[in-house]
């Protein structure tokens, strides 16, 4: 049995992203192995014309649909985000941490809502500070939006990287 | 002016030393090389009254500093803002909103400690220990105008960058094997009660005999653990355990010297006194593979085999 | 955009077996098309080495992980029964009959939720005693988890069995 199929068979099923230590522990290939067979299955994977491919996000790996395809596919999967959050969303990460009060000057006051549920998926931290409530990432958030981030400032970094590759693109 | 040289000499050092670790912002060594300047010529005594009353504040700050010989490794910031405000309040041709925020300026450069100049983007939440023992809403006037800067785009564009990636959901039936692990994770979890019980027991002071103190102590443990557990493997920042407030930090904290204490955690800290702590479970995690915690399960054998 | 990367992407997003008339309304292809392209996948998946394959159950299509892989992969999929709930399940199947405010001292006070989910699924027993409630498995506990054991008492000797031989088994 190939290194490469056994993890390509545990990345397919995991109910989510997964670290090495996870694939480990699931295909029982050490280490070494299972890191040079990420490494080939992303070539095999994101280098073919597929739908599907392997996603880094700092630690972890995914399988999932290439973006082009997301909007094909989110009509058969079940999604958790809705669309209308996604603003609020990527502002919070741009500009973490940030004051609700600050966010709502900025968005008017559907913040609010926006804030519960994104707090209610998991997607954002709320920790009372100054008679309002300091906003910032989670770990979730960088998985369900598979940015390749460990960190916060990564998160605020890559969104920032995105805006200017667009911007670049835009004006080209 | 009664300082001496020597005294300013001290705070151009420490100036200097602030500038020399703060190589990546060249703002703050812009402002930094700015202060020294003022030090400088305040040390060599040639400094001449500015227009700026910026600059005017910078020299009061330097010159309380040196008067009161404070450390300026170790500015006692209360005690620095009520005799600096008791020294502009005299002086008519200050601005409070100025003062608040040379008080502000005095502990960005004179109260910064290495780490934290370094940190400092990162980590937000170590700004509240600073303003310990102070009300934090009072301090409004020290926060810098929100700077929308590239954001300016996601707020008026309607293509986000972020979208929710499509993947698989995937479950699948209960296996014998999960029964099993779940039964050895119980087993520990209930483990740590009982410990507990027993630690609460003989450590027991009279004023400490309440019944609802020890069960809520006991289920903050068993509530930490949890979440601990939902982190799996691998090191963990306290920071990501706090869910809201400085109460619930605090039982974070506890809770894992307890764990610590029982060794079902290792704890330690990056970078003292600010640096993130963290913690790292010692007891396997799972027992059906236990190449990883062989050491452990050395140690740790007679609680993992025993089952009354 | 290739019609077999659309179908592909459907497929793998899709929460369970989808039919043609579902991957049409996903996909926006013609039925045809879409016939064409599950052929067209099939040989794809199924003739080569990787461990997914595409599957055609009755009218129904799915992708999925081939056999000889599934047992390591799903170890990383999500269970149908929490894991939490089934700590407490596993603890009661040991220490049965075992009262609810027993468990609750071992486990905390999480347990009266999780006795509550495990009777909606039949896996346990609840039956009013001592201010409190008795709690065994059931028939239904047995086959789910494919217990050789036919009473409770049996139940509790087979865990005891697996934990030993588990136990000795990772001290050599």
């Amino acid at each position: 049995m190939k290194s490469e199929r056994l993890v390509e068979a545990a990345l397919f099923s995991a109910a989510g992203p997964v670290t090495v230590t996870e694939l480990r522990e699931a295909s029982g290939l050490d280490v070494r192995t299972i890191r040079s067979a990420l490494k080939n299955l992303t070539e095999e994977y994101n280098g073919s014309d597929r739908a599907i491919e392997i996603a880094k996000m700092g630690p972890r790996y995914a399988m999932q649909v290439k973006k082009e395809y997301s909007t094909p596919a989110s009509r058969l999967a079940e999604l958790s985000v809705p669309k209308d959050v996604l603003k609020t969303a990527s502002l919070i990460a741009y500009y973490q941490p940030i004051l609700q009060s600050k966010l709502s000057e900025l968005l008017g006051s559907k913040v609010y809502g926006h804030v519960r549920t994104l707090d209610e998926l998991g997607l954002i931290r709320c920790r009372p500070k100054k008679n309002s409530v300091q906003l910032t990432t989670t770990k979730k958030f960088i998985e369900t939006f598979g940015i390749d981030a460990r960190s916060r400032s990564e998160v605020k970094a890559w969104i920032e990287g995105e805006l200017s590759r667009k911007n670049g693109r835009s004006k080209s | 002016m009664m300082a001496s040289q020597t005294d300013f000499e001290n705070v151009v050092n420490h100036l200097m030393f602030q500038k020399s670790i703060i190589d990546d912002d060249e703002d703050l060594q812009t402002k930094i090389s700015r202060y020294v300047r003022i030090a400088e010529e305040m040390q060599r005594g040639t400094l001449v009254p500015s227009d700026d009353p910026f600059e005017r504040c910078v020299a009061q700050v330097f010159e309380l500093v040196v008067q009161q010989q404070f450390n300026p490794w170790d500015i006692n910031l209360i005690e620095f803002s009520k005799r600096y405000m008791a020294k502009v309040r005299k002086s008519s041709d200050v601005n409070l909103i100025i003062a608040g925020k040379i008080v502000y300026m005095a502990w960005e450069i004179l109260r910064l400690q290495s780490d934290f100049a370094v940190n400092r983007a990162d980590r937000p939440e170590t700004c509240e220990l600073v303003f310990e023992g102070m009300d934090p809403a009072g301090f409004d006037l020290f926060s810098e105008p929100f700077d929308l800067s590239g954001g300016e785009a996601l707020l008026y564009s309607e293509e986000m960058p972020i979208g929710e990636r499509v993947r698989r959901r995937s479950e699948r039936p209960v296996t014998l094997i999960d029964l099993l692990d779940a039964f050895e994770e119980a087993k520990k979890e209930s483990d740590i009660k009982k410990e507990l019980a027993r630690f609460m027991k003989k450590y027991r002071r009279p004023d400490f005999d309440d019944k609802s103190h020890k069960e809520s102590l006991e289920d903050d443990i068993a509530d930490v653990w949890e979440r601990i557990q939902r982190f799996g493997s691998g090191p963990i920042p306290a920071s990501d355990l706090y869910l809201a407030g400085r109460e619930d930090s605090v039982t974070v904290l506890v809770a894992m010297l307890f764990l610590a204490k029982m060794g079902k955690v290792h704890i330690w800290q990056e970078r003292p006194p600010f640096g993130e702590i963290f913690l790292e479970v010692k007891v396997p995690w799972d027992i059906a593979h236990l190449e990883d915690a062989a050491a452990v399960e050395e140690t740790q054998a007679e609680k993992v085999a025993v089952v009354k």
